[in-house]
């Protein structure tokens, strides 16, 4: 056992590797890359960038005539564009192997620090909205399965759909407009993590502030799994309602509720669990629709705001870290399936 | 004693009627089909995403700033269908208004009904075009964008343009794009998932590490990074997010034609030297294949939402293209322009719930489950 | 039974037939065992008769019927055959296991299979039709038309009516389904048919008329079964000669007369002892009771396979594979104790 | 003739599938007897199984639906008991055993703890009494080793040995009846004797406890009950002690039952058959279920379904061809 995950996690290694050579290699190839930004901010005066991505890239030809070609020289050289790709490439990787992402241009700041201090907004949210996702899925996709066919089960399946139909960022513009006091009501921040006063606020007004700010993206965050795991877990318990096991506990003469409740429902977790590990993985790197909703200064923000600039050491690291991320959730469903299914031993 | 193997049962005596065999000889897929039309919900929903799909390839002839037809000097003109069909414009002087450039179709009505010459214009239905800046029309006062009002039913955006020309142009797209989505991400999907599955072995180990390598990459991440530097047409998003969304379908269709292969009359194809091909083909892909159509509605809804939400970032199609995201995105912008966002919301989540509701008619078809209980 | 029996040669003969699937494991899937499902067997089948294959599940019976046809290659990737399948094809004799896909190809026109599962060998999404017009499509050269009156005509000597032709198969009962998979066995006339289980799955009530179908084609078309099943029974009714396997190996080959009245391998008693009688009166209180469970063939025990259940087991079992000896009037036994 | 243990009147169970109704069990009246195995033997579809699930009302609903009868149990009608007194009569007086011993065990629970579940719920016992007494029971049905595997999971078992556990849950609270439903059907012959012969074992050391034993051969019929049951298209054709029924078979259907089972003497010969296929429980005939594939068949066949009469004592026949003492 140990030792299937030993391996599992050396298999990690090459995937790791494969997606960043790809991306890698699209960012050095394509136009637009960062010297060119760079070569725009030298001549803007910084303003590159500015007013969303519609805007930002079309500096693309090359005006660069007006920069020095030592200083061409040396830009190219702190981007590694002076070498062949391949070696750029291993350079680069070689950096990430000991801790070093490079260093943002935008904020002159190591990227592992700059990745390191919004990893605990997305975390916040994340957790808080992947929790609140799977209280109420569970639950609720088991008192479908209990109560199939009834009001209950095609009132809520029509919850269901509407979930379904609203992606969570688009629900979370609708609640920015109608309570984020707009037209309509104000009850709502506009966005952000918490406050601007927030170090001056007392501690239950932090903690109401917190609060406020976590409310509307945490519903977001919610929505997002709420179709999908509710109907997995209706159809997984349902499943099982049919298989043979429990027509022999009942056999035996059980109560219903440790029937359901007990038999049935630990072999319909099975399949909500594992899903569990590959969500967290995603979970935790933050949602960029949702972060870029609610102006949340998370990693999913920070990942959006450097493609916009072309901070490409930052572009890269954020990847670096959701793959580091995906990777680790599907370990995770892995272990998760090791503990909640016995006739899985993985050698 | 010939009759003693017969299968053939006895016959009834004159007068006794057995009851009619219900069977009665249709494919899997027709029986589906007719499964599908009785759901009712589904079946509805259908009929009006299709109509509203088909009437919208028609927008140009109904919702444009160009005239459908203009009468000048005993001539005929038909601008909106030259401009959809040959992309040709007609210039403003050849239709007797005195401006450079194309013509003003709507100017040219008021014109031409001033000057009482006989001629005329027939403007479309909504004479209000997706692209057109609405600047200078003398019904919107005030900077835009333009809270809704007559004539302009759901306002106008931050550049003037006419909201509801832009939904329904935008609907023509999504749409497409969606399909094209699918299309691509299922021909990926399921080359690759039959492939592994078919030949198994060392090949599906390999193919398998490939794929959980492309599984692997953060998807809507990349798409952005690379959205923002290639500047993809409609095409080329579809493409980019068919390549990245067909990973779960080829784990599915594995799956299938693992399970389908194992199946003896695939043996039996075999063994009276059926060629790999026609096996594959011919045997085991429509069996494997009827599963996965029921997804089909789901990876729909998937693409319209990774459209509209790509636009909203702004890493969708070029501006100005009609799109329902970058709306949303302006009223994000403009808290206090709550149709910005209420309109495109409203038909996306419309367009989705169709969707949606197709999706699980198809999906009951397909696979109608009879969950029973004991007690 | 046996009086279609024309040429001198066996049709087929088996010699030293190994048959080893790899199990894979490890994150690597790479080959952590064999499962050894045929382990050596050899036998020969005379052109117009009918030998019984029977064992229990591992015993590895219908592992030998796919073999004979050619068919764990191309599904099971990493299978290791090894030994002999000759057979008396048209156009002389070959050796099944050693052809390529095309050296093959014209062979599988003369043999032939009807599987067990009468429900899951028919694919769905064809017209019956299809399914027996099948092998002609793709061995013999005729029109659609021409194609269209074989599989009529096959039908109707199946016992279905030709209306049937174009109907799916969900629209058929086992038994009936059963008859397409025999008429889709016999559309090119082959030689041998290696049938797996062909009534097993069946109710009681059909089995017998599907056993008669068999016998009468057989008589009429020339036919040799390889009968492979667990039921000693039916395999007793059908065949000419009763093939005994257990763990992989043979323990006991003889006319049906033999086997099925007076078993010698120990095995082979005690199977039989173990099949239940129709008649109350006959209960059996004598019957050999076999201990424990059939081990899996990925463990199999050493020397002689059935030692570890054998009521005559004793230490030299475990060190020697026991070979297939004459015992007189030619019925074979692999073991050393009787 | 004592009290029978069981006495089930005109039970009805029909299935609802898209807008058919299927009558799997259509009248059947039955008794089990203290002490005997009562064997119950059809094709598919002939709602053998049905019956003897309909006694614990352990129907799948939807599709299924006990629509009338009664079923006495101890002074009682099980089917008229509130859900909460049938469950003590599950397992505790009526114990189950089913055909499929793969699926029939909960796969991420211990044998140990699936075993004692049942003394746990119907008896006021500790965990360690149950414990013991679960071990007691595995070593009972030849578990080897019972105590070190009462913490595996039922995937470490064999199909035989699964099956073996599966009858210690079903007798671990010494129920009066047990049903078996085609129990040794998916193992190999060998393990199937064991387990069929185990199963006769037990009963042979309990007084007054009985087995209904369902299954589609004949030759265990034989081998194994007292009386038997014979069942087609939902309904009893015939009832019979054993010896009785084997020689003196007097439903057709019965007796093409026994003539398509090859005999040593028939070798060569072709078998007898019952023509047709079994019918679909959707497309029974009006009249006698058997009518479309009863070599004597007559008009009134196809309109009159034939009473089930008592010919000779206990052996009853639902046959109009057959002549006897009118019951």
């Amino acid at each position: 056992m140990g030792a299937y995950f030993a391996r599992r996690f050396l298999l990690m290694i090459p995937t790791f590797i494969g997606i960043t050579f790809l991306v890698f290699t699209v960012t050095r190839f394509v136009p637009g890359g960062p010297i060119e930004q760079m070569i725009l901010q030298i001549e803007m005066g910084g303003q590159a960038g500015e007013g969303g991505a519609g805007a930002a890239a079309d500096a693309t030809t090359g005006q660069g005539a007006r920069i020095p070609p030592k200083v061409m020289a040396e830009l190219e050289k702190r981007f590694g564009f002076d070498k062949p790709l391949p070696l750029a490439y291993l350079s680069w990787l070689g950096d990430v192997v000991t801790g070093d992402l490079g260093e943002s241009y935008k904020y002159s700041i190591p990227v592992i620090r700059l990745v390191i201090s919004k990893f605990p907004v997305s975390i916040y949210f994340g957790l808080i909205g992947f929790t609140l996702a799977y209280l109420v899925c569970v639950p609720l996709g088991v008192m479908k399965a209990i109560k199939h066919g009834s009001p209950f089960d095609i009132v809520s399946s029509f919850t269901v759909f509407i979930g379904y139909s609203i992606p969570g960022w688009a629900l979370g513009t609708l609640l920015l407009v109608y309570f984020g006091g707009g037209t309509f009501l104000d009850w709502i921040p506009l966005g952000g993590f918490r406050s601007k006063n927030w170090a001056e606020l007392s501690a239950g007004a932090k903690v109401l502030d917190q609060l406020h700010h976590t409310i509307a993206p945490i519903l977001c965050y919610a929505i997002g799994s709420f179709a999908t795991l509710t109907v997995l877990m209706k159809n997984s318990l349902m499943e099982n309602l049919g298989q043979d096991y429990v027509r022999s506990a009942f056999a035996k003469g059980l109560p219903e509720k440790r029937v359901i409740f007990v038999h049935a429902l630990r072999n319909s977790l099975i399949p909500v669990c594992t899903g569990l590990g590959h969500a967290l993985g995603l979970i935790m790197a933050g949602s960029y629709l949702i972060e870029y909703t609610f102006n949340i200064d998370g990693l999913g923000y920070l990942g959006y705001t450097s493609v916009v600039e072309r901070d490409y050491a930052v572009v890269m690291g954020v990847l670096v870290i959701n793959t580091a991320l995906v990777l680790f959730g599907n370990v995770m469903s892995d272990v998760l399936y090791v503990l909640v299914d016995p006739r899985i031993r993985f050698t | 004693m010939p009759g003693e193997t017969s299968s053939h049962p006895n016959e009834p005596p004159p007068g006794v009627t057995l009851p009619p065999s219900r069977e009665e000889s249709v494919s899997v897929l027709r029986r589906r089909w007719r499964k599908f039309k009785t759901l009712k919900r589904g079946w509805w929903s259908f009929l009006i995403l299709l109509a509203l799909y088909l009437v919208s390839l028609l927008n140009p002839l109904l919702i444009n700033n160009r005239a459908l037809v203009v009468k000048h000097d005993g001539e005929y003109y038909f601008p909106a269908l030259a401009e959809w069909t040959t992309g040709k414009l007609h210039r403003a002087k050849d239709l007797g208004q005195r401006l450079i450039g194309e013509a003003q179709y709507r100017a040219l009505k008021v014109q031409y009904e001033k000057e009482g010459k006989g001629d005329w214009v027939l403007m479309p239905p909504y004479p209000y075009g997706p692209y057109e800046s609405l600047l200078e029309d003398p019904a919107l006062e005030g900077p835009p964008p333009h809270p809704p009002r007559a004539g302009h039913w759901l306002g106008t955006d931050d550049r003037a343009r006419d909201v509801f020309a832009r939904l329904a142009y935008g609907f023509r797209i999504s749409i497409t794009f969606s399909l094209l989505v699918v299309l691509i991400s299922y021909s990926i999907g399921v080359s690759v998932g039959a492939l592994l599955g078919f030949f198994g072995g060392k090949v599906d180990f390999l193919g398998q590490r490939l794929v959980e390598i492309w599984a692997a990459i953060p998807f809507l991440y990349t798409v952005i990074i690379i959205s923002a530097v290639v500047r993809p047409r409609l095409v080329d998003l579809a493409f980019l997010l068919g390549i990245f969304g067909w990973v779960g379908l080829s784990f599915y269709m594995r799956g299938e034609f693992y399970r389908e292969k194992s199946k003896d009359y695939v043996a039996a194809a075999i063994a009276q030297g059926d060629s790999r091909l026609s096996i594959m083909f011919n045997h085991i892909l429509p069996n494997a294949l009827t599963p996965v159509i029921s997804f089909a509605p789901f990876a729909v809804v998937g693409g319209i939402g990774a459209l509209v939400g790509l636009d909203f970032l702004g890493f969708g199609l070029q501006p100005p293209t009609p799109s329902w995201g970058e709306l949303v995105n302006q009223g994000k912008q403009n808290i206090m322009e709550w149709h910005l966002v209420t309109f495109p919301l409203g038909a996306l989540f419309c367009t989705l719930m169709l969707v949606v509701f197709i999706g699980e008619a198809v999906r009951e078809a397909f696979d109608p489950k009879v969950f029973s209980r004991l007690r | 039974m046996s009086g279609n029996a024309t040429g001198t040669g066996p049709l087929l003969e088996v010699e030293g037939l190994h048959v080893h699937f790899p199990v894979h494991g490890g994150i690597l899937r790479h080959v952590v065992g064999w499962v050894k499902a045929v382990d050596g067997v050899s036998f020969a089948v005379r052109p117009g008769e009918t030998l019984g294959l029977v064992g229990e599940s591992g015993s590895g019976k219908t592992t030998v019927g796919r073999a004979i046809i050619n068919l764990l290659r191309p599904t099971v990737p990493g299978v290791r055959l090894s030994g002999a399948i000759r057979f008396a094809s048209e156009g002389g004799v070959v050796d099944v296991n050693g052809l390529d896909r095309a050296a093959m190809h014209p062979v599988r026109a003369e043999i032939s299979m009807v599987f067990q599962d009468p429900y899951s060998s028919l694919n769905p999404r064809m017209t019956v039709e299809q399914i027996v017009g099948g092998p002609l499509r793709i061995h013999a050269r005729l029109t659609k038309a021409e194609i269209r009156e074989r599989v009529l005509a096959l039908l109707d000597r199946v016992g279905l009516q030709p209306q049937y032709a174009s109907r799916y198969p969900h629209e058929f009962s086992g038994g009936q389904r059963q008859r397409i998979g025999i008429a889709r066995a016999l559309a090119t006339r082959p030689k041998l048919v290696v049938a797996d289980e062909p009534v097993s799955a069946l109710d009681v009530s059909v089995r017998s008329q599907v056993i008669n179908l068999m016998q009468e084609l057989q008589e009429e078309f020339g036919l040799t079964y390889l009968f492979v099943a667990h039921d000693l029974s039916v395999v007793h009714h059908i065949s000419d000669r009763i093939a005994v396997m257990y763990l992989g190996s043979l323990c006991e080959i003889g006319t049906a007369a033999q086997v099925y009245g007076d078993p010698v391998h120990p095995y082979a008693k005690a199977l039989l002892s173990a099949v239940p009688q129709p008649d109350p009166h006959r209960r059996r209180s004598d019957r050999i009771r076999l201990q424990g469970d059939i081990p899996t063939p990925l463990r199999k025990p050493s020397g002689c396979g059935f030692r570890t259940r054998c009521p005559l087991a004793k230490p030299s079992c475990a060190e020697k594979v026991p070979e297939l000896r004459d015992v007189g009037g030619g019925r074979l036994v692999a073991c050393p104790e009787v | 003739m004592s009290e029978p243990l069981l006495r089930v009147v005109d039970l009805q169970t029909w299935f609802q599938v898209s807008g058919m109704t299927a009558k799997a069990v259509s009248g059947v009246s039955l008794e089990v007897r203290a002490g005997e195995v009562l064997g119950i033997v059809g094709e598919s579809g002939s709602g053998k199984s049905v019956t003897a699930l309909s006694f614990i009302r352990l129907i799948p609903d939807p599709p299924g639906r006990i629509v009338a009868g009664e079923v006495w149990f101890k002074g009682r009608d099980l089917l008229k008991l509130p859900w909460d007194e049938v469950r003590k009569v599950r397992g505790r007086e009526i114990g189950m055993i089913f055909q499929e011993p793969m699926t029939s065990l909960n796969p991420v629970f211990t044998i140990g703890m699936q075993v004692m579940e049942p003394l746990l719920f119907h008896y006021d016992l500790s965990r360690d009494e149950a414990w013991e007494r679960a071990v007691q029971a595995l070593d009972g049905v030849g578990i080897p080793d019972a105590r070190a595997r009462m913490g595996d999971y039922p995937h470490q078992f064999s199909g035989g040995m699964r099956q073996r556990v599966m009858i210690a849950m079903a007798m671990i609270c010494d129920p009066a009846i047990l049903i078996a439903d085609e129990p040794t059907t998916a193992l190999d012959v060998t393990i199937q004797a064991q387990v069929m012969e185990l199963m006769l074992d037990l009963h042979r050391r309990r007084d007054g406890a009985a087995v209904v034993l369902i299954t589609h051969d004949l030759a265990v019929i034989a081998e194994t009950c007292s009386r038997v049951l014979v069942m087609y298209g939902g309904k009893v054709q015939e009832e019979a002690e054993v010896v009785e029924l084997f020689e003196r078979p007097l439903h057709p259907y019965t007796k093409g039952l026994m003539d398509s089972i090859p005999h040593v003497q028939d070798k060569g010969k072709r078998l007898a058959t019952i023509r047709g296929n079994v019918p679909s429980i959707f497309d029974l005939p009006e009249g006698c279920k058997f009518c479309t594939r009863c070599p004597v068949v007559e008009p009134r066949c196809w309109t009159e379904e034939p009473p089930l009469r008592e010919v000779a004592p206990g052996h009853r026949v639902r046959c109009h061809l057959v002549p006897g003492t009118p019951a």
